[in-house]
């Protein structure tokens, strides 16, 4: 297992080095830089162009780059220009913010998404079962977007049940209410999330909820004597729950590209919403730690799902 | 050797007869997928036809004087937009540009997935090795970041700027899928026995594990479809959406990205959102009985 | 020939709101002020002014920061601030005197020294401030200081010692604008130089001392701060002037999309920085009142007749283009429906403007200058066009350009941004058209900020667009050099003559340390770049910020003299009741 | 009678990848070095227990699998290369019916189209000819003209069987590999197939390599019979030898465990069965090498080899199988 | 020796599917008994009806797709009417089922021994405690050498033989009476076959049980059965003890199967072919003797009426119908049986 995961990291190396130099391509690419943005009346372009040779934006690319690239491998992902604060210490705060509000989610959409798809499949064909299929394919099919402005509208603006911007309440003070405020925040958004995007976790697991119920082992089951109940939980429902565990680690991972329209439209300060201010104002040292950041992650994510099925399904077994 | 090409022919007629009888018969025992049939023709053609009758001016010119009616104004059936256009035809265009888009690249996406899924799958080994690494590095990458800087970059963007653009990272996903597909496929026995029939590799793939696919296929094509109709909403709600020139649906539907217009002038993005629910959701129970059709077994009829 | 429009017809800038409110009720005591600041990027959160730039901090950052000098509604330096400044022409220094009772937030004094480190944070590029001007170099010793030939600045003396409250400055020359605000020849802020000096340079701008825990000397103080989106504030006991009557403030930044409605559900009591284009829904919500003032600012469109050429840093007329000729230039002014177009999207907040002054100088703006914007003249473009030699083709439906017999055919730089930006281009293009210039979009689209910018700001970038438009916030002094001048980096047009030349020096020199005389030649500038249209002027901007009326007095006025009440509004304002007037 | 096949020395050794690396570690000796040949419309039988290598030699033969050592000789011809079958159309001569009918029809084909794959590859026929030729090979399978435009899944086990068969003969092949092809089929259907073979070898002098394990089908079609165990021969005689004088324990143990027809004796079957499990049990360190597999052949008589017991082995100074497998793995790498 | 009450009585058993809204009849009248301590083999070709049967006495037939008509007495159960409830407490405890396929049968997410146990866990013959102990000694008892281990192990990490074995354990953990045992071997080996079968008829005697087999190989039907049910499109066509039915077929579609076994008398002949094909469920008519539509020669017979009450020529030997008395090979074949009974006439 170890090992599996050991060699899986290696291979990630090549794979990152080819990622990060066409990161840094495009970036350099993109029209501007991160001082343009500071372009003003007031300012002295003179300075500004100091600034810039300072900061080694007229070396030769490659130079850059590997600067860039060292300064990686010893840890640290450089300053932003625009926020004028390390990367790293930008980037903790605002995953932060994106892993709550991702966990939040990807933790309703599961509440959501499994007992509909259970309440489909065992009463295939009924109303219940049109119901559900009918509003997720209906759901599946609005951009995300819409959802959540409809949403922020009505719940925030409108009915003044939830806040409508930022991560927590300046108001609150101490461990508890703190806590309590951030989840306060969270609420609206992972909701919109989580009553719109069900559709996929829904289609696999009546999918393969409805093949399971036929399966030879269920017959076996019944054959002891076990109560459908026991049947249906330890049986079927369990091996359907390997398709859906199967993807677990890209819904992980999802949770980070996801959320740059959600944290867009929530204003919720979160990775999506960072790296989309880091794209307008070109603040390439944070960009590339954020894509670097979510390569990365999509990397591990790849490897967890490798892992979780291994765990989940006895049938693979890494060596 | 003409010969022998026509009397082919036949046969193939013969199938593709014999399959359209069989998606007559589908469609017409599934009634949700007729209606939502009849529905996508009218669609697609009404566009189409319809937008060749739509002088260039009427959409693209601006009327600041008659900005913002409400529907029914002024004999604007749904209204103008902020720009003075009338509502009506920018949806009719839109669906055109959108339809315009989404076509080409649903058919790139499945071209270049059927392909390389089939090629990839087949042959194993190396071939699989290579293009496996180039699919896992694509999807390492940030797509939108590269989509963001290519539209930055190209010049005279325009619909077929998108189409490619877009194309460049959408067919991993099928890749993937068709390629998992063929693993299945190739483990059959009837592989090994083309295999003894003299069949070149190629043939085996394309005539002998092709049609297995064909249903998923069809089902996959309908659903890549409707995902596509909508596609370029994201990409508009982050700034880079087509020119003012070109309305698409995904730039009508933006228009909802300000909470204003949202909730004071909804006739400027309901239509379009409709209008793309309307076709996902038609195209979806299209590919659902479609699929059913190339895959007999499966019928209802 | 044409009459020439006359001055009265031209523009006439009218603010449409009242520049205070006044509440009717009794205020009661204490109460936390909400403020939105709208703003699609998180604030940067830097306290120390020599290293910030954000527009953003200035605003979130207020009810804490306090200038060291009052000025009058028209930016002038008066008595009665923290600090006093007087000037010795003839000794050619400027002496500040600190408030005996300025202290900074955690009760230390303020002393000389404090006032001479913020030079030393914008000169010493070790700071890496991007401040640095070449104004500066007007200070006795802080080139050399900048470019590290000296240790200290020698220009800047403390007659009572660095711990005192006096600071003496030495110029080379002295300037007409030194009386003015914002002059940008010394600073007005200092800095807490014992809290600080102990952070490494390099990492002073994210240190904590300068993000999270400031010393501050204005009526507030940092309570806590969330990073990026919100900031409380508390009653700064220090504070040298009246017990501020408020509790406190809490900051907050929203996303442009959601200030309206949140000014709907009566979420915050100020809401700065909404857009224009928001006005129209913003001004029917009950429960605000919006208070507003003329704008430092103006827009241009900037026809592109030459390049910028670095060795030299100066400005070259050399662009072979038809744009060379003036009546082409004209009639691109006259021929855009610019008046309607601010009037249709802007709803007032815009209004055509006549010369690249803004109205709220005063004197300093000419009145009398006819402009190209104050209502569109086809009949005048096409008149011009023809005079210039700019046929029609035979179907008339566009003109030829004469030195090569082609299609005249222009490259407009439009930029993004604004929800209509693309409407509004398209809306030009759509009028040019109709005078017979055929004009195109640069690479068929609208141009990013940041792709504008560095087409702009970097030489070597494509130069093939013919016309764009630019827009500066302008400093609270009126000069007009490091926009136009020959040598001025910002000149995008790279427009420069003689004449030019002489009458931006005019508006800077000695004799202009006379008033009225400084005054006059800005008229005659005015007048050039109206003849010359080298710079076709556009609109003016009016600020407005709506405020819920459970404030007591709220002003947009310029100057510490708000509403009557001396000094820091912050520190005066006050509320009516506990939750927000939904009426 | 004329020799058809002969396979000399033939291994198949799939890799076994573990390790860091994933470096081949081992290998599975699917086959491992067995001799035999087959003669001209002569069926030769092949049996052993499930994963002894059947399918693999079948497939080498047929050229779907690669020998890692060893000779495929057809007609005096070697043919262990894919290059030299090609040359001479290896594939009409030498086909093969597979053990699960509904996996070697494709689905989405009909009769015609998958009796006409092999047909339009190598004989390259006109319409009418293709046509005549099909219709032809319907009728010598007995499936009726109708079913030509049918689909797989419309047919019965015992008749899709027919039309792999069909397939298999479209091209007056030589030799036919049949793996297991009646296993999967019901008595009643099984007759008909063997039957059907018996008559089609009879009319076109076809050779067939016979794989199953069910004896009693491999004693009524073979005349020649190889027992096959962990990837060699341990047995190869007529019908005759093998079944009435088997040598080898195992040849013998998988003779007792064949379910008799015979109510009355049942006991004494059971008994015999036990009997000969437990010897097999007990001797079995006589019969396999230290590596577990079986020792080289020797012959006892004309048509009659056997697998040596170890003494034997030991006397004739015959190396360990493994030292020889190792050496083979080095050589590979 | 068989003696006493029997274990299973089935009387009149019928079985119809719901296929595309029709009803059709799989399995038509169906009458079986097995005593405790007898193995009855069922056997018939593929689709006869022979796993419906098995279904129908575990009562796992679902619901909405089929029904079940007759009566089957499972010790003094009766099972066409039972609930839910009522079958969970017999299945496992009345009656154990090993099927067809070990792999599939197995659910290749839990281990060995938790599949084991959930068979003593849903009911309380065994107590708790004793679970894991129980397990060990079953898999120990069908044979496997490291019980702990496997207890441990996964499906997919055994061999064919020992999931079957598996099979058995889970089927005989709450020591059932009757082991309906759905052809168990048809995935394997021969000699593993053996072993699977002798273990089972080792459990057979040792604990006295009933075993209802089914397969369609006609030497593990020889080797097993005490009593034997032929089984044709639904019907039971012929039932007695091994013996009658092997040394005495009467129906001709047993008589037709035995012949078509490849055995010594047929070396290098043609095997004897049935011809026609199995009728499909739409065109069966139970009402007569379907076997016979296959025999061109008997073609007069096969459209007469026949009685449900089957024929008794000799005691406890029950055969459909009335083609067995004129039924003759019509190549002149004589089957073994037969030979020998016609040496005695003479
Ligand atoms: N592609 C392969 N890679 C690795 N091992 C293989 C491969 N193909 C077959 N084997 C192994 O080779 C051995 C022989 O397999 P083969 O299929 O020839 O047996 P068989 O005698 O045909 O068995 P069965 O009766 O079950 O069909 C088995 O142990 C099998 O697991
Ligand atoms: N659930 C079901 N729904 C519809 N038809 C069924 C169902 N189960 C069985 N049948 C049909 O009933 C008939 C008898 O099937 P059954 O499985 O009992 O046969 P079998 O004798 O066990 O055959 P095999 O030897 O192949 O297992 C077949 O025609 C089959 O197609
Ligand atoms: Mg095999
Ligand atoms: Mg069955």
């Amino acid at each position: 297992m170890w090992k599996l995961i050991l060699r899986r990291f290696l291979i990630m190396i090549p794979q990152l080095i080819l990622m990060t130099i066409l990161l840094f391509a495009l970036a350099k690419m993109m029209p501007g830089d991160p001082f343009t943005g500071r372009f003003s009346a007031h300012t002295d372009i003179h300075t500004l162009l100091r600034l810039r040779r300072e900061a080694g934006l007229d070396d030769p690319w490659p130079t850059q780059y590997f600067r860039w690239i060292n300064n990686i491998f010893h840890g640290n992902l450089g300053n932003s220009f625009v926020l004028q604060k390390p990367v790293a210490t930008l980037l903790g705060q605002r995953i932060q913010n994106t892993v709550w509000l991702g966990l939040l989610s990807l933790g309703l959409v599961y509440t959501i998404g499994i007992p509909t798809a259970v309440a489909s499949a065992t009463h295939e064909g009924s109303f219940r079962d049109r119901f559900w299929t009918t509003y997720n394919s209906i759901t599946g099919g609005i951009p995300a977007f819409v959802i959540y402005i409809f949403m922020l509208f009505l719940f925030g603006f409108t009915l003044n049940w939830f806040p409508t911007t930022g991560s927590v309440s300046i108001d609150a003070n101490g461990f508890w209410p703190v806590l309590g405020s951030r989840f306060y925040h969270l609420i609206l958004p992972a909701l919109s999330v989580a009553l719109f995007s069900t559709v996929s976790l829904f289609n696999t697991l009546r999918t393969s909820l409805l093949d399971a119920r036929s399966a030879d082992y269920v017959r076996t089951a019944r054959a002891k004597g076990v109560s459908n109940k026991r049947v249906f939980w330890r049986h079927i429902f369990r091996n359907s729950m390997l398709p859906v565990a199967s993807t677990f680690g890209f819904d992980l991972v999802g949770i980070f590209s996801g959320a740059v329209i959600l944290e867009t439209v929530f204003g919720y300060p979160g990775m999506g919403r960072l790296f989309v201010q880091s794209i307008t104002t070109r603040d390439y040292t944070t960009m590339n730690a954020i894509m670097l950041f979510s390569g990365t992650l999509t990397l591990i994510g790849s490897m967890l799902n490798d892992i979780i099925m291994s765990w989940v399904d006895p049938r693979i077994r890494i060596k | 050797m003409a010969k022998a090409k026509k009397i082919e022919q036949s046969e193939s007629q013969a199938h593709a007869h014999s399959f359209l009888k069989a998606a007559v018969r589908e469609f017409k025992r599934d009634k949700i997928a007729m209606i939502s049939f009849f529905f996508l023709v009218i669609v697609v053609f009404g566009v189409f036809i319809g937008s060749m009758f739509i002088p260039r001016d009427a959409f693209s010119n601006v009327d600041i004087m008659d900005t913002n009616l409400a529907p029914f104004t002024n004999g604007h059936i749904l209204g103008t937009d902020d720009g003075g256009r009338d509502e009506f035809l920018l949806v009719v265009i839109a669906a055109r540009n959108s339809l315009s888009i989404s076509i080409p690249v649903t058919i790139v996406i499945m071209a270049v997935g059927i392909f390389l899924g089939l090629m990839s799958a087949y042959y194993g080994g190396f071939f699989d090795w290579i293009w496996m690494r180039i699919t896992d590095y694509l999807s390492i990458v940030p797509t939108l970041m590269i989509l963001l800087t290519l539209l930055t970059i190209i010049n005279n963007y325009s619909i077929w700027t998108l189409v490619w653009v877009i194309s460049l990272f959408s067919w991993i996903g099928s890749m993937r899928f068709f390629r998992a597909l063929t693993f299945a496929e190739r483990e059959n026995d009837y592989v090994k026995a083309s295999k003894l029939s003299g069949s070149s590799s190629l043939a085996i793939m394309w005539k002998q594990i092709f049609p297995n696919l064909s249903s998923q296929f069809y089902a996959q094509t309908a659903l890549a479809f409707a995902g596509n109709i909508g596609l370029e909403t994201g990409i508009s709600y982050l700034g880079y959406g087509l020119p003012y020139t070109t309305p698409s649906l995904g730039t009508l539907v933006n228009k909802a990205t300000d909470p204003e217009v949202m909730t004071q002038s909804p006739w400027m993005w309901l239509p379009a959102s409709f209008l793309i629910l309307a076709l996902s959701v038609s195209l979806i129970f299209i590919g659902q009985a479609l699929r059913r059709v190339a895959d007999q077994r499966q019928s209802l009829a | 020939t044409v009459a020439p429009l006359t001055a009265s017809a031209a523009t006439k800038i009218k603010n449409p709101f009242p520049v205070t409110y006044k509440s009717s009720k009794k205020a009661i005591k204490g109460g936390t002020v909400k403020v939105a600041e709208v703003s699609d990027t998180p604030f940067v959160g830097q306290w120390v002014q020599a290293l910030s730039q954000e527009a953003t901090d200035a605003d979130v950052e207020a009810p804490a920061l306090e200038s060291l000098f009052w000025t009058d509604s028209q930016f002038k330096f008066k008595k009665g601030g923290p600090a006093n400044i007087t000037f010795n022409n003839s000794n050619k220094t400027a002496t500040i005197t600190l408030r005996k009772n300025l202290r900074w937030s955690d009760g230390s004094q303020v002393t000389a020294k404090d006032v001479e480190y913020e030079y030393e944070l914008i000169a010493n590029p070790a700071y890496g401030s991007s401040r640095w001007t070449d104004s500066l170099a007007d200070i006795v010793g802080l080139a050399d200081y900048h470019a590290g030939k000296a240790k200290t600045i020698s220009g800047i003396t403390y007659p009572d010692g660095e711990n005192g409250k006096v600071l003496r400055i030495q110029f080379k020359t002295m300037r007409p604008g030194f009386t003015q605000s914002g002059n940008g020849f010394f600073l007005e802020s200092a800095e807490p130089y014992q809290y600080l000096k102990s952070v490494d340079p390099k990492k002073l701008v994210s240190d904590a001392k300068t993000t999270t825990r400031p010393l501050t000397t204005g009526p507030f103080r940092v309570k806590k701060i969330v990073p990026g989106e919100s900031i409380a504030y508390e009653r700064n006991p220090y504070y040298w002037g009246a017990k501020p009557k408020l509790n406190g403030v809490n900051v907050t930044i929203i996303s442009t999309a959601q200030a309206v409605a949140s000014m709907r559900s009566h979420q915050y009591d100020i809401y700065q920085q909404l857009g224009n284009d928001q006005y129209k829904q913003a001004r029917r919500i009950k429960g605000y009142t919006i208070t507003g003032n003329q704008a430092l600012y103006f827009s241009a469109l900037y026809f592109n007749l030459g390049h910028y050429d670095a060795k030299t840093s100066m400005n070259v007329t050399d662009r072979k283009t038809p744009l060379q000729k003036t009546d082409l230039r004209k009639a691109i002014g006259y021929a855009r429906n610019t008046a309607q177009v601010l009037q249709k999207y802007n709803n007032g907040l815009s209004v055509p403007a006549n010369t690249t002054v803004p109205p709220i100088f005063g004197k300093f703006w000419d009145s009398s200058v006819p402009g190209y914007a104050a209502a569109q003249n086809l009949k005048r473009a096409n008149s011009l066009l023809t005079k210039a030699g700019f046929k029609w083709n035979s179907k008339k439906t566009f003109r030829i350009d004469p030195s090569t017999g082609k299609r005249l055919t222009l490259t407009y730089l439009a930029r993004s941004g604004a929800a209509n930006s693309e409407i509004i281009a398209q809306n030009y293009i759509q009028q040019w058209k109709k005078v017979g210039i055929t004009v195109k979009l640069y690479k068929g689209k609208l141009t990013d900020f940041n792709t504008w910018v560095s087409m702009m700001t970097d030489p070597t970038a494509d130069q093939s667009w013919d016309f764009t438009d630019g827009a500066w916030s302008t400093s609270s002094e009126p000069s007009q050099t490091d926009l136009f001048s020959a040598t001025a980096p910002f000149n995008f047009g790279h427009f420069a003559s003689k004449r030019l030349t002489s009458l931006l020096n005019a508006t800077n020199n000695q004799k202009s340390l006379k008033a009225s005389y400084r005054v006059k030649q800005f008229q005659k500038y005015q007048k050039y770049v109206y003849d010359t249209a080298f710079v076709i002027p556009t609109s003016y901007s009016i600020n407005w910020i709506p405020n819920n009326n459970r404030i007591k007095t709220y002003s947009s006025a310029y100057g510490n003299n708000p509403g009557g009440t001396k000094g820091n509004s912050w520190a005066t304002m006050q509320v009516v009741s506990k939750t927000l007037a939904k009426k | 009678m004329t020799e058809l096949l002969r396979i000399e020395d033939l291994k198949v050794h799939y890799p076994i990848r573990t390790g860091f690396w994933n470096r081949i570690t081992d290998y599975v000796y699917a086959v491992d070095g067995v001799n035999f040949s087959i003669n001209e419309g002569e069926t030769y039988g092949l049996v052993g227990e499930s994963g002894s290598g059947k399918t693999t030699i079948g497939s080498v033969i047929v050229g779907l699998e690669k020998a890692t050592a060893g000779k495929v000789i057809y007609k005096g011809q070697d043919v262990t290369k894919a290059s030299s079958r090609r040359k001479i159309h290896y594939n009409r001569d030498v086909q093969m019916i597979f053990q699960d009918s509904m996996s070697s029809l494709n689905p989405r084909k009909t009769v015609y189209q998958i009796i006409a794959e092999p047909l339009h590859n190598f004989e390259h026929l006109d319409n009418n000819a293709m046509d005549k030729r099909i219709k032809q090979l319907l009728d010598i399978v007995g499936l009726p003209q109708r079913t030509l435009y049918q689909y797989p899944f419309q047919f019965s086990g015992g008749q899709r069987q027919r039309i792999g068969i069909a397939r298999a003969v479209a091209t007056n092949p030589k030799l036919i590999v049949a793996d297991e092809p009646v296993s999967a089929l019901d008595l009643s259907v099984q007759a008909q197939v063997l039957n059907f073979m018996k008559d089609i070898q009879k009319e076109f002098n076809i050779s067939y390599l016979f794989i199953s394990h069910d004896l009693g089908v491999v004693r009524h079609m073979t005349k020649n019979i190889a027992i096959m165990h962990l990837g060699r021969f341990v047995e190869i005689g007529t019908r005759d030898d093998v079944f009435d004088d088997p040598q080898h324990i195992y040849t013998k143990r998988l003779l007792a465990a064949i379910p008799e027809m015979d109510v009355t004796n049942r006991e004494q079957n059971k008994a015999h069965r036990l009997a000969i499990e437990k010897q097999y049990q007990d001797h079995h360190a006589d019969y396999y090498d230290a590596s577990g597999r079986p020792y080289p052949m020797r012959k006892l008589t004309d048509t009659h080899s056997v697998a040596m017991t170890r003494e034997e082995a030991e006397a004739a100074g015959v190396a360990s199988g493994k030292a020889e497998a190792d050496a083979l793995a080095k050589g590979g790498e | 020796m068989i003696i006493g009450k029997n274990l299973l009585e089935a009387k009149g058993v019928g079985v119809d599917f719901r296929i595309n809204g029709e009803w059709l009849t799989a399995l038509y009248n169906v009458d079986l008994s097995v005593k405790p301590g007898e193995v009855l083999a069922l056997v018939g070709e593929s689709g006869s009806g022979k796993s419906t049967f098995a279904m129908s006495v575990m009562a796992l037939h679902n619901p909405n797709q089929s029904r079940v008509t007759g009566s089957i007495m499972l010790d003094g159960h009766q099972i066409v009417d039972a609930t839910e409830a009522e079958m969970r407490e017999l299945r496992g405890v009345k009656v154990g089922m090993i099927f067809q396929d070990p792999l599939s049968a197995l659910n290749p997410l839990m281990k060995i021994g938790d599949q084991i146990q959930e068979s003593m866990s849903a009911h309380s013959i065994v107590p708790k405690e004793q679970w894991q102990e129980h397990t060990i000694k079953l898999l120990d008892e069908v044979g496997i050498s490291k019980p702990e281990l496997v207890a441990d192990q996964f499906p997919h990490e055994l061999s064919g033989g020992m999931r079957q074995r598996v099979m058995i354990a889970i089927a005989i953990a709450n020591e059932p009476d009757l082991l309906i045992a759905d052809e168990p071997t048809t995935a394997l080996d021969v000699t593993i076959q053996a072993q699977i079968l002798d273990l089972i008829k080792e459990i057979q005697a040792e604990k006295n049980i009933g075993v209802l087999l089914i397969t369609h190989d006609l030497g593990v039907v020889a080797e097993m059965a005490d009593s034997v049910a032929v089984m044709y499109a639904g019907q039971i066509v012929e039932r007695g003890t091994a013996e009658q039915v092997f040394e005495n077929p009467l129906h001709p579609y047993t008589r037709s199967l035995l012949r078509a076994n490849p055995s010594l008398d047929t070396l290098n002949d043609q095997l004897y072919v049935i011809p026609g094909v199995v009728p499909a469920l739409s065109e069966m008519d139970h009402s007569r003797d379907l076997f016979l539509e296959r025999v061109p020669w008997m073609q007069e017979a096969a459209k007469e009426k026949v009685s449900d009450v089957p024929a008794e020529p000799e005691e406890g030997h029950f055969v459909r119908g009335n083609a067995w008395k004129d039924f003759k090979f019509q190549d002149g074949y004589l089957e073994p049986g037969r030979r020998q009974k016609e040496a005695q006439s003479k």
